[in-house]
């Protein structure tokens, strides 16, 4: 440990000190003159040889000042005081390794985001800047040159999620030449996608655009699909993961089934399809999804066949002409080696029923737009036929309720920014299949991005009615002349100023986008983090959206956050590219933070044995001693932190950099006597 | 020749209206958190009112009005007087706005500075808490025969069958019940005064 | 034994006197005990409040206060008027949001040698101690002389279920308690879409007109469903339904015969109480039909009259939402 | 220090490099405001922190130190935070024992997205080591373990020059 009493011993190390103004940033709050001032006359005896300040030390002359000094005063440490090293410290570093130093001899030392913009007080924002940067140059005195560690980069990728997010992303890496495993929950890919009509604002089929990309990956001769699977475990890191996924039992032998849909046919069950059909329509206790299925191999509803029920039945397998039916199929848990992870699992909607004034689930005329997309899909429960619940009454008028559990802090507090576009087309279709008068009712209209705002229009010129206000409740309370037999919207047109009653025929509530109700459990088991709301945490809002803090996990679509399908498409394609940039690679440098033991010192208490989730740590019980693997260790530290010999060294967070750093943070290195500057 | 002089006194020169303390002052002075500065207009109490229909303004346009610091038309205003305090308005709120306390804000600071149209509803408040401060407990028959007397005496013979059937079904005593403790009541209500007094300055 | 301190409010003395009556007699039978809170004054209604603030919470807290010298390690206070519950669970849960309001109440209360710590009291409505806390199976156990066939509007109005600041109730809007404690006396629920719509509160003081119309509106409503009677649990309520209903037909030219009663009458009812002991008579819109169609022996089961149009063909409709009890944010919360 | 003045008390915080390092820069990145009273050091884990760490931190003049980590279950080392928790007991009895407060020490989990969080947590507690009052550890009873001496801190520099906005 380092003696320190005002007298320390002289340094060998020459350290540069470069502060950084971050333009105002840093300098609006912190006096950043003097401290580089102060750093240099203060820190003298600690080694520093050279301090300085500049607008941009990121930028390619600030750091062209650092390499310059480096080769001509021969610096042998480098500290740089600027903003978190989670943003530059890997520039900082390339930065010193240019100038012929080891790049692990540089430090960073954050006064942005933990001084500057979280005080306020100039004074004490500068004294706790110099704090960090005496701590900054005691620690960096205890640096050691490393060289990194090199992992090699598995070449296969896995996608979780079938949405289109996720197929985008799979085809990208697939087409490029690389293996890719898909992985997805229900019997089929395709995801929300597949469950719509027409998408906004060009009016595409949904189907038209989506079923080819599906087929693709359903196809590809570098794509393992496995729908009706989930992920169970994922083990490893960046490069190397380990993931086991089970393959629920489908009740079908795909090597033998031909997709022929016979047993679909014979089946007897019928069962309401709330998953595909959104509750609106039914399916067999044995079924595909819809007609487009990639695979086409049909799944078998265990809790809903007769068979399992009552012990008889069988007809699917009696019918079926390939003997594909196995009633004794059993779940089976596959292995998949990656080197990383596309995270693509989409969202939920918002459940209506909570708004108990909307009348959803009473008021059988009140649909979500999840069923409208059904109602409106040609191939959906009514042949695309806008009908009211009955199954056969066209509706004369129709009201379309945005934000329904959005923006609202009774539920969810965030836009879900497809809402407005989604009831836009959703008035567009009803005029055009059905004449009827349309109301809209939004608290704002958001149209961003490409021809949306014009299709607004378009929908206006059709004669849809807008009425702002957020909807008070739907009623099928008769209280005036004319509203018998019909629903109610109650509503303050806010433009008018005046409560309105508006009898319509049919409700559809423009539901939001909600993450994933498991979303916080599939955070945990893939090691990234998720909002307070549940949405997955990109590494930068702005500059990194598709990646996570954990390397080599990405995220696509819905799951980061509510978005529409060029968006999620664009997700997709942009972690895809991620991934490739890693792949080509092909291995990949990672912080050489590891744990190693002293043996001489190693006294074989065994304390440390059981402290590693890795295995890392193995006991010689010849020798008596502990070793541990340097490839299995993950560098976290705490078998250093606890081995009461001391005998185990922590590579780049050694004992003696953090007590260093301690020391230097209480600016006990500086002496007594302030020395003249 | 005419002179036009003698027509019309000068105008006084148009005021700015805003008061921007208009807003913090009825947040002061709402129980609880009020939230007002987050309504987002959106219309949701407005939508949801049973008596909107009676109302001067929706209660979204009330709170326009404070936020654009129009003190005199937003106290005058009958809007807090119609509230029914069914608080549909506050648990729909996407906002969370307490609406129905401020609301009765309103009626403080209206009676406060006499900027009630009618006179109605402030009175039967009045009244009621007269009846309350003197003895306690509510006294329906005092307070009807009382209130009615004053504001709808017209009305008085077509509600007299309507009273006489509660006085005969026993629903209504004619004479009033004090509790014990209310030399304490009034300590404590005296005291409250004196704290609400001071709390505005 | 369930015991709760209970606080009646002015109405249950006189005008409520029948919901006073009926709570009393089938208290017993059902294990409820209550305990009078020694002294309380009134809550100031509706009126207090918009009057002055100090002063209001000041007058409500001194109920607490008193309840809670009296609590005894019982911290339940029980309150049978929407408008009573409302403000004591108001003054309670402000108190503790913003602390300023608790200290200046508390200050005010010191000059009545009182004083009152927010939330050491839970303060809870009738039904809601009938449903949860005495449970429906007891309730059902007492009953002898099942309403078959009585059409009943639950109705609850607006205070009771708003702005329940504990989330003790199912649904802001559509609470199912009232309808499943009507259920297990056997009666036939209605399902009353207005059942918290506004009863127009202080309003046929102040706007008569206004509060006609609300009046109208619910009557109105409860008689398209062919409702034998309705059943409320707020003294306020019922004055305004049945006392008002007269000079309400008056103003619009309409004859509607809507009883309104307590719903602990119809407790009463079901558990074969005598009638005049748990308040009938007093109702100025009388019952009597209600009541002889209870007294005949299992009706026919006539399949009633325009419930909602829900058809077997057609679309499927949603599933309802699991019931939800009490808390039901709470356990969202630990969903999520 | 001037005793007329209020004091103001040194914290060291240790961090984790993956969730509540994170969280103190995205407290920055949102701009929440916070005491500039603790200063931070990044450990890749809570489950490196020794204990000797936090005792040489209070020996060398820290009034207060503030372990943060991953929420338990979120800790991207697994469990290791949950060690630290351990630690952190023993820490605070350890401290029991040389007669320091054991509030003196403070443990907060704080995720990669809870920056409100680690910025009110580490304000609440600058307040507790304020009214606690400057821990003179090695000066009271005389013993000075590991070798750390009490608190110097050099005199406030004089009032920066303004920097031009």
């Amino acid at each position: 440990m380092t003696k320190h009493n005002g007298s320390k011993p002289e340094v060998q190390e020459r350290i540069g000190v470069y502060v950084c103004h971050c333009g105002t940033n840093i300098a609006g709050t912190v006096d950043v003159v003097q401290v580089a001032e102060w750093a240099a006359s203060r820190l003298k005896t600690r080694g520093v040889v050279i301090a300085r300040d500049y607008k941009f030390m990121c930028s390619s002359l600030g750091q062209e000042l650092i390499e310059k000094d480096i080769k001509e005063l021969g610096l042998t440490r480098v500290v740089v005081a600027a903003c978190s090293p989670h943003l530059h410290e890997k520039t900082f570093r390339t930065a010193c390794a240019r100038a012929g130093l080891n790049p692990f001899l540089c430090e960073m030392v954050s006064i942005r985001e933990q001084v500057s913009w979280v005080h306020t007080d100039k004074e004490a924002a500068t004294i706790k800047s110099q704090a960090a940067v005496s701590g900054g140059v005691e620690r960096v005195i205890h640096h050691e040159a490393l060289e990194p560690l090199t992992v090699p980069i598995n070449p296969a990728t896995l996608v979780v999620g079938g949405g289109i997010a996720g197929i985008q992303a799979t085809l990208e890496i697939a087409d490029a030449g690389h293996h890719v495993y898909m992985v997805e929950r229900e019997p089929s890919i395709g995801g929300h996608m597949a469950q719509f009509d027409k998408t906004f604002p060009t009016l595409d089929c949904a189907a038209c655009i989506l079923t080819p990309k599906m087929v693709d990956v359903g196809g590809h001769p570098n794509v393992t699909l496995m729908t009706w699977s989930e992920v169970e475990k994922v083990e490893g890191y960046v490069g190397n993961f380990s993931v086991t996924v089970r393959k629920k039992a489908r009740h079908v032998k795909t090597e033998d089934c031909t997709g022929c849909g016979i047993c679909q046919e014979k089946c007897p069950k019928k069962v309401i399809d709330e998953i595909y059909e959104a509750g609106l329509g039914y399916r067999k206790a044995i079924y595909t999804p819809f007609p487009q299925a990639v695979p086409r191999f049909p799944v078998m509803d265990v809790d809903n066949c007769i068979y399992f029920e009552k012990g008889t039945c069988k007809a699917c397998e009696k019918f079926c002409p390939t003997n594909a039916i196995n009633f004794d199929q059993q779940d089976e848990i596959v292995t998949l080696e990656v080197g990383n992870i596309i995270l693509a699992t989409g969202y939920d909607i918002f459940d209506a029923r909570r708004v108990s004034n909307y009348g959803y689930g009473r008021l059988a005329n009140v649909f979500t737009s999840l069923e409208m997309e059904r109602l409106t899909n040609a191939a959906g429960p009514t042949n695309g036929n806008i009908v009211l619940r009955d199954g056969k009454t066209v509706p004369e008028a129709v009201g379309i309720i945005h934000c329904v559990g959005s923006r609202d802090r009774n539920f969810n507090n965030h836009c879900s920014v497809i809402c407005c576009m989604q009831s836009l087309k959703f008035a567009h279709m009803v005029h055009e299949r059905t004449g009827a008068i349309v109301y809209n009712f939004y608290i704002d209209m958001r149209t961003p991005f490409k021809d949306y705002d014009e299709f607004y229009q378009r929908v206006m010129e059709e004669g849809t009615l807008f009425v702002r206000g957020k909807v008070a409740e739907v009623t099928d309370a008769t209280r005036l002349p004319g509203e018998e037999g019909k629903l109610i919207i109650q509503v303050e047109d806010t433009l008018a100023g005046k409560q309105r009653r508006i009898p319509v025929d049919m409700v559809v509530l423009s539901v939001g986008l909600q993450p994933r109700q498991d979303s916080n459990e599939t955070a945990k088991l893939f090691g990234i983090s998720c909002s307070a709301n549940g949405w997955f945490i990109e590494k930068h809002p702005k500059l990194d959206p598709v990646a996570t803090m954990t390397e080599g996990i990405y995220i696509a679509g819905c799951a980061q956050g509510p978005k529409d399908i060029p968006a999620s498409v664009s997700q997709g394609a942009a972690a895809a590219a991620r991934v490739l940039g890693k792949i080509e690679q092909k291995e990949m440098a990672l912080e050489p933070v590891r744990a190693s033991v002293i043996e001489e010192k190693c006294s074989g208490c065994r304390i440390c044995n059981d402290l590693c989730p890795f295995n890392a740590i193995t006991f010689h019980e010849d020798r008596m001693v502990t070793e541990i693997n340097a490839a299995l260790c993950q560098g976290c530290g705490t078998c250093v932190a606890a081995c009461p010999a001391g005998a185990i060294y922590g590579t780049g967070f050694n004992n003696e950099q953090v007590l260093a750093q301690i020391e230097g943070l209480l600016l006990l290195n500086v002496g007594d006597e302030p020395v003249p500057a | 020749m005419v002179t036009l002089q003698a027509l019309d006194p000068p105008k006084a020169v148009p005021k700015l209206i805003e008061d921007l303390t208009l807003l913090d002052e009825v947040s002061a002075r709402t129980a609880g958190v009020s939230r007002l500065e987050m309504c987002i207009q959106c219309g949701t109490c407005g939508g949801s009112c049973p008596s909107s229909a009676d109302m001067d303004h929706t209660p979204r346009m009330l709170f326009a009005m404070l936020r654009a610091g129009m003190r005199e038309d937003s106290l005058k205003s009958n809007t807090p007087w119609i509230c029914v305090s069914c608080y549909h308005c506050v648990v729909r709120c996407p906002q969370n706005v307490h609406i129905a306390d401020v609301m009765y804000t309103l009626k403080g600071m209206a009676i406060e500075a006499k900027l009630f149209r009618d006179s109605t509803a402030p009175d039967f408040s009045q009244t009621f808490v007269d009846m309350v401060e003197e003895y306690g407990r509510g006294f329906e028959f005092g307070l009807a025969t009382r209130h009615y007397l004053k504001h709808f005496p017209l009305r008085l013979p077509s509600m007299a069958p309507m009273g006489l059937g509660l006085l005969s079904k026993k629903r209504m005593t004619i004479t009033p019940k004090r509790i014990k403790g209310i030399k304490q009541l009034k300590a404590i209500l005296k005291r409250a005064k004196e704290v609400e007094g001071d709390s505005h300055g | 034994m369930a015991k709760y301190l209970f606080y009646p409010g002015c109405s249950m003395e006189s005008s409520a006197k029948a919901y006073s009556d009926s709570l009393m007699a089938v208290a017993g039978p059902i294990g409820l005990e209550l305990e009078e809170v020694e002294d309380w004054n009134c809550c100031g209604a509706t009126e207090y409040l918009g009057i002055s603030l100090t002063p209001a919470y000041a007058l409500i807290s001194r109920n607490l206060a008193l309840a809670s010298k009296q609590a005894n390690g019982n911290r339940t206070v029980v309150a049978p008027c929407s408008a009573c519950y409302l403000n004591l669970a108001k003054a309670d849960y402000y108190m503790q949001e913003q602390p300023k309001l608790g200290v200046m109440v508390n200050e005010a209360l010191k000059a009545g040698g009182l004083s009152y710590k927010p939330g050491t009291l839970s303060i809870r409505h009738l039904l809601d101690v009938m449903v949860y806390d005495i449970g429906l199976d007891t309730i059902k156990s007492k009953v002898v002389r099942p309403l078959t066939g009585l059409r009943v509007a639950p109705y609850l109005g607006c205070m009771v279920p708003r702005p329940d600041y504990e989330n003790r109730w199912s649904d802001h809007e559509y609470p199912i308690e009232l309808d499943l404690l009507l259920n297990a006396l056997g009666a036939e629920v209605i399902d009353f879409p207005l059942k918290t719509h506004c009863c127009g509160g202080h309003m046929p003081h102040i706007g008569p007109d206004t509060a006609f119309e609300l009046i109208r509106r619910l009557i109105s409503s409860a008689a398209t469903y062919e409702t034998d009677i309705m059943a409320t649990l707020c003294p306020m309520c019922q004055m305004n339904l049945d006392a008002y209903q007269g000079e309400t037909n008056r103003h619009f030219g309409t004859n509607y015969h809507m009883p309104v009663v307590f719903f602990t009458q119809l407790m009463g009812l079901a558990f074969g109480l005598d009638p005049k002991d748990i308040g009938f008579g007093s109702e100025l819109v009388s019952a009597r039909k209600a009541l002889n169609k209870v007294g005949l022996e299992a009706p026919e089961l006539v399949e009633a009259a325009p419930a909602r149009p829900r058809k077997a063909e057609g679309l499927p409709m949603p599933r309802p939402l699991p019931t939800r009890g009490p808390q039901r944010a709470k356990k969202d919360e630990v969903a999520k | 220090m001037n005793n007329n003045e209020i004091f103001e008390p040194t914290i060291i915080g240790f961090t984790c490099n993956w969730c509540s390092y994170r969280a103190a820069d995205l407290a920055g990145t949102a701009r929440i405001k916070y005491p500039p009273n603790i200063r931070l050091i990044r450990l890749m884990c809570s489950g490196r922190l020794d204990p000797t760490f936090v005792f040489k931190a209070l020996a060398s003049g820290a009034d207060g130190v503030m372990i943060t980590g991953c929420h338990p279950g979120e800790c991207h080392y697994l469990e290791q935070n949950y060690k630290a928790l351990r630690r952190f007991h023993l820490i605070r009895r350890t401290l029991k024992g040389f007669g320091v407060e054991p509030g003196r020490v403070k443990l907060v989990w704080a995720s990669a997205a809870e920056g409100a969080k680690f910025a009110s947590e580490t304000a609440v507690f600058i307040e507790e080591i304020r009214a606690l009052g400057p821990l003179h550890w090695g000066k009271s009873n005389g013993y000075t373990p590991f070798g750390g001496k009490p608190p110097e801190f050099e005199p406030a520099p004089e009032s920066p020059e303004e920097v031009p906005a």
